[in-house]
């Protein structure tokens, strides 16, 4: 499997994924830059946390007119698995790929820690190896992470289980049901505040976000074999 | 400031507005008749107010900058450039400096902190190195008062600002308050950068003919004047400064961090010199850029790139516009450069050319607009011999006998003490601070020290930031000792062999002789300690003039320092891990309550003298717990220092789910808050007990042991209390969010 | 040249944080006949009249990037021809 | 009630990169003949007029609170009555 980790001016977490997937998950993974129009080689794709365009105007906002973007929403439909955490799920609900958006944290103040979460949905590409409802931690670092849509949206969103993590006991920002990521109606595109990419290394002090990455690999696998079959 | 309003020289001469910008009619004088035999203009008086200021120039406190020692075996770069360079082997080396921000915080809090920020990142980029992390140092007021909390909420916010948005994880720091920084906030930000030994560059213009290029974001009317603001004391008449406040761009920087180190990494042959423009803007990057590689230049104002309309020569040159560097580049190879930046959508333009001889040559308009030596900005400036004296209250505390506190409830005393705001939790402000991004974050806030993984290596880094002004001012020689020994206790605790030290130099008006005594007297103590402990000092600055209304802050001295940790998986964090451990308290404890937490809490105030300190004894502990740390036999290390023992067992315990028995029966309660430096508390598992000891000798008394009851249990010569951790965490934990909340 | 401003709020039902921070703050310093804050936001864009209509630029603008419609909505004054 | 509209923005000679920012995507949207660009933030008031008067109170909460003198001006407008 091939993995894209596409950068855009002011990603600051590209690093931060890049190294999880090639260090640590020893993956197949290359930088793409915002002004590339394909994705043609690739396999899945990610999209990174920072402050792409200093996050003026909303956050995510300008980035989803880069050069890129019509690839990433042609891959998205294909049925192709999308990531995006942090800045990158900003992105995702910029671009209209994710339902709708996030606000400002309630607190008005950037918040950086540890948070509690319950995995709700493990029949994704991101989450097949962790158990049903199991109970994990990673960080967070967001100023515009409290989710937000409308009543009817959120029903869907409950309804076809497209809330993949909630906060588990403190909701950090406000967020509506707790919601800490979710995917689009198909599955395939799965944004999220929380940073899995920081926590997959014990010598950092958590391992709980590695099996995003490890669920991710193993669905290509099977995909791959699929396709030899 | 229109170009029809200046002065002709002769009005320059009779009305003296250098005056106001800072210059003294000595040195006008000096400047027209010896280095220029001809009055200067507008413009060139302009340049020579700013660069002979003390922020630019250094002429107060260079004779005492001296006394830092500057070299170690590891050195590479020592002070004079962006940043110092250390060797860290295997190729690498770490690159860092600190910076004040002091008085544009105090003016403009969140932007004033957040150009501080911008500032000291690009000191590190400009040297060829990828800033790896933030460390700050706040000194604040009492938070009793509503201005102060703005005060503090805009500094916190306008640091995680823009460390976040660029992306450098900001690890570390420290937070005090003391009413003497109520008027003038003292804002130090100290950034470490890593990078390849072969990738080093230097801000040098060499090489006639080749290209002086501006890159980045373009030049405004901001913070003309900000050295020369720096520079002064300044009184409540705010009017004036507004003009000063420069706004930083975050987002424009990481673009030209990411586009200047492609530029020093991969494109070596076409760069000569980078140099970021921080204070005087173009001015000095320009002329330290050709002073340094004794090179004449010549630039064309017309083709800086300008953000408003019918800027003058002066402003131009003046400006401080944030996020602009300079570079020199080989002739030829100016539409390369130019090519690299607009892929990262900035501008990079040549506005000029190194030229042979020593002629500093401005056109504008045409017009030829400065012609002066390089050298009368940078090398001729006057140095100003200063005076001293021993400040009164010194000589009466010698002579009186120190207080000791007397406690009546050990157990009560130690919970108001882990309230007091110096000793309380900072995660209100920590936690807004994004400390992992970069994931190479091994212990961010909250321990002794930072500790960083360097990557594709098994090495660590640890960092501190550290001043006590109190110290300093009960006894500047002692208190500089102390500051320096403390900073190294944290990188000794976290496993770290300290490297070298940066420094911001905070102090009063220097032309007060009893100012300039403390300065002087701290840096010798400053400076034996470094020699001792062979941490030279690689980069640094000093910021003056730290008074509001003719009162002077406390002098503050802060110490940035780092270290290596050879084997990253052999860290250490201050809080207890095993429970049946035993527990020892490295180092003797004094009567040390002069300046001391507990004298803060019950008297109000800060007095006595300090106890003097044998530095080659301190430093033998110290590299003897080190070798234990690096052993492996050490389970836990945390340095003691504001509330002494008592606090250092608590804060040893939070989060740890444990508890501890503690014996100090030969210990009277009020040692628990004595303040005696170079103490540590350690944990040592028991199989590793007899070489702990075997090692340490005399340096070491076991004081207890780690349990599993969730309980601190202290027992000493008068008394004998329990406290339970969570208790203990929850005062500790809520003591600013809850004063950050009062209403008046 | 014509001035535009355009007008950005939060939607009625959108929970808005920094009005409610602010209107406790305002009755802190003690005017408490301040019911209720709303903040928005504007921007004041120069547009050059010559070629497109001015108002289909507005709203273009405004609904490709201005505005998120998810949370926001907007109104727009045409202002002085500069 | 009378409501009041406070509108806070940058000085003249401060720099706003947001500003900037926006309109560079403006213009990468292809709006070429928007030329200018200026983000501002507003705040509606709903006060109360019975005791005190409205301007004072509205020049009170904003010199103390909504603006930051070092880099912004405000100007109000006073709405219909609710
Ligand atoms: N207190 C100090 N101790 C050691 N070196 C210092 C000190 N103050 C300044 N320096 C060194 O002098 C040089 C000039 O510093 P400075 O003017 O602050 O740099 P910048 O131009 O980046 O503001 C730097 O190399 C700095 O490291
Ligand atoms: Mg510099």
């Amino acid at each position: 499997m091939k993995i894209a980790v596409v950068v855009f001016p002011g990603s600051n977490c590209d690093v931060d994924l890049f190294e999880a997937l090639h260090t640590v998950c020893q993956a197949d993974v290359e930088y793409v830059s915002h002004k590339e129009k394909s994705l043609e080689s690739f396999d899945a794709v990610m999209l990174p946390g920072g402050f792409s365009y200093g996050d003026y105007l909303r956050c995510g906002a300008i980035a989803r007119f880069s050069n890129i973007m019509p690839a990433i929403v042609e891959f998205a439909k294909q049925g192709k698995p999308v990531f995006g955490t942090c800045n990158g799920f900003q992105i995702l609900t910029e671009a209209g790929l994710l339902p709708g958006a996030l606000k400002q944290n309630n607190s008005l103040k950037f918040v950086c820690k540890t948070v509690d979460l319950t995995v709700e949905n493990t029949k994704t590409p991101f989450t097949s190896q962790y158990g049903e409802k199991e109970q994990i931690s990673l960080p967070i670092a967001h100023a515009d992470g409290s989710y937000y849509a409308d009543q009817e949206t959120l029903a869907k969103l409950e309804e076809n289980h497209q809330i993949v993590f909630r906060y588990a006991g403190e909701n950090p920002n406000g967020s509506l049901n707790d919601i800490a990521g979710i995917t689009n109606e198909a599955g395939n595109v799965l944004g999220m505040m929380p940073h899995p990419e920081r926590a997959v290394e014990a010598l950092l002090g958590n391992e709980d976000g590695l099996r995003v990455f490890k669920s991710l690999l193993e669905s290509g696998k099977n995909t791959i074999e699929e396709a030899a079959f | 400031m229109a170009i029809k309003a200046e002065m002709s020289p002769k009005e320059i001469k009779e009305t003296k507005p250098y005056i106001e910008w800072g210059l003294t009619e000595k040195e006008f004088d000096f400047i027209s008749e010896q280095l220029l035999g001809r009055l200067p203009n507008y413009t060139e008086t302009g340049l020579f107010s700013v660069m002979w200021s003390e922020h630019c120039s250094y002429k107060k406190s260079k004779p005492v900058l001296r006394e830092f020692p500057n070299r170690s075996k590891r050195v590479l770069q020592g002070p004079g450039e962006g940043a110092g360079i250390v060797d860290i082997g295997d190729g690498q080396a770490v690159v860092f400096k600190a910076e004040s921000h002091n008085h544009p915080s105090a003016v403009e809090p969140y932007e004033g902190a957040a150009t501080g920020v911008g500032g000291i990142i690009r000191d590190i980029f400009s040297m060829g190195a990828r800033p790896i992390a933030m460390l700050d140092s706040l000194h604040f007021g009492e938070v009793d008062n509503a201005h102060t909390r703005y005060l503090i909420n805009e500094v916190v916010a306008g640091i995680g600002g823009y460390g976040n948005c660029m992306g450098i994880p900001t690890v570390g720091g420290e937070t005090t308050f003391d009413e003497c920084y109520t008027g003038n906030p003292l804002v130090n930000a100290m950034c470490v950068g890593i990078m390849d030994q072969n990738d080093m560059q230097k801000g040098r213009a060499k090489g006639v003919g080749n290209a002086v290029m501006y890159v980045g974001a373009k030049t405004g009317r901001d913070g003309i004047h900000g050295a020369t603001f720096a520079s002064a004391d300044f009184a409540d008449d705010k009017e004036t400064q507004r003009s000063a406040v420069q706004v930083g761009d975050p987002f424009m920087e990481k673009l030209l961090m990411e586009a200047c180190l492609e530029l020093t990494g991969q494109h070596k042959d076409w760069l000569v010199g980078i140099q970021d423009m921080g204070a005087a803007g173009i001015v000095s990057s320009s002329c330290e850029m050709a002073s340094k590689a004794g090179s004449g230049m010549e630039l064309i104002l017309d083709y800086v790139p300008q953000r408003e309309p019918e800027m003058s020569a002066y402003e131009i040159m003046l400006s401080e516009s944030q996020e602009r560097m300079l570079l020199c580049i080989r002739a030829g190879f100016e539409e390369e450069v130019r090519s690299l930046f607009k892929d990262y959508g900035l501008e990079a333009v040549v506005i000029g050319r190194v030229t042979e001889g020593n002629d500093y040559v401005l056109k504008h308009k045409g017009e030829i607009v400065t012609n002066i030596p390089v050298s009368s900005l940078t090398e001729d400036v006057l140095e100003e011999p200063s005076e001293e004296t021993n400040p009164e209250r010194i000589s009466v505390s010698e002579k009186l006998n120190n207080w000791v506190p007397d406690i009546l409830d050990a157990r009560e005393t130690l919970g108001k003490m882990l309230a007091q705001p110096t000793v309380a939790s900072k995660k209100i402000f920590t936690q807004t601070y994004d400390s992992q991004v970069r994931t190479s974050t091994v212990v961010g806030p909250g321990s002794d020290a930072a500790v960083l993984r360097i990557r594709g290596t098994k090495k660590g880094l640890a960092m501190t930031s550290d001043g006590n002004g109190r110290f300093v001012y009960l006894n500047p020689l002692i208190g500089g000792q102390i500051a320096v020994l403390e900073a190294a206790a944290n990188l000794i605790a976290s496993g770290a062999l300290p490297l070298a030290m940066t420094d911001c130099l905070n102090y009063g008006d220097p032309n007060d002789p009893e100012i300039y005594w403390e300065l002087h007297k701290s840096v010798l103590g400053m400076s034996e300690v470094c020699r001792v402990l062979n941490t030279p000092v690689i980069s640094g600055n000093v910021s003056l003039y730290n008074e509001n209304n003719g009162e002077a802050i406390y002098p503050t001295p802060m110490v940035g320092m780092v270290g290596l940790i050879k084997n990253i998986n052999g860290y250490l964090t201050n809080t207890f891990r095993k429970s049946g451990a035993k527990v020892f308290l490295v180092g003797e404890t004094f009567a040390d309550f002069a300046g001391s937490e507990i004298q803060k809490m019950m008297t109000g105030k800060i007095s006595g003298n300090l106890r003097s300190i044998n530095v080659n004894s301190e430093s033998e502990k110290f590299f003897k717990l080190l070798k234990a740390i690096e052993l492996g036999i050490v389970d836990s290390a945390h340095d003691l220092s504001e509330g002494g023992l008592a606090v250092g067992l608590a804060e040893s315990l939070f989060s740890s789910g444990l508890g501890l028995k503690a014996n100090l029966t030969t210990m009277s309660s009020a040692f628990l808050f004595s303040e005696t430096p170079g103490r540590f508390v350690v944990s040592v598992v028991p199989e590793n007990v007899e070489n702990f000891i075997e090692l340490m000798k005399d340096d070491c008394t076991e004081i207890g042991e780690v349990t599993t009851n969730r309980k601190l249990q202290i027992k000493c010569q008068d008394t004998e209390f329990d406290f339970s951790v969570e208790e203990a965490q929850k005062v500790w934990e809520e003591a600013i969010p809850c004063l950050m909340k009062s209403k008046d | 040249m014509v001035n535009v401003r355009i007008f950005v709020t939060y939607k009625e039902s959108v929970f808005d944080p920094q009005g409610e921070t602010i209107t406790d703050a305002i009755h802190s310093l003690g005017f408490s006949n301040v019911k209720k804050v709303n903040v928005g936001k504007f921007f004041d864009l120069q547009i050059d009249s010559s070629d497109k209509k001015v108002e289909e630029v507005v709203k273009e603008v405004s609904e490709q990037l201005l505005v998120n419609f998810n949370l926001e909505t907007y109104r727009y004054d045409v202002m002085e021809e500069a």
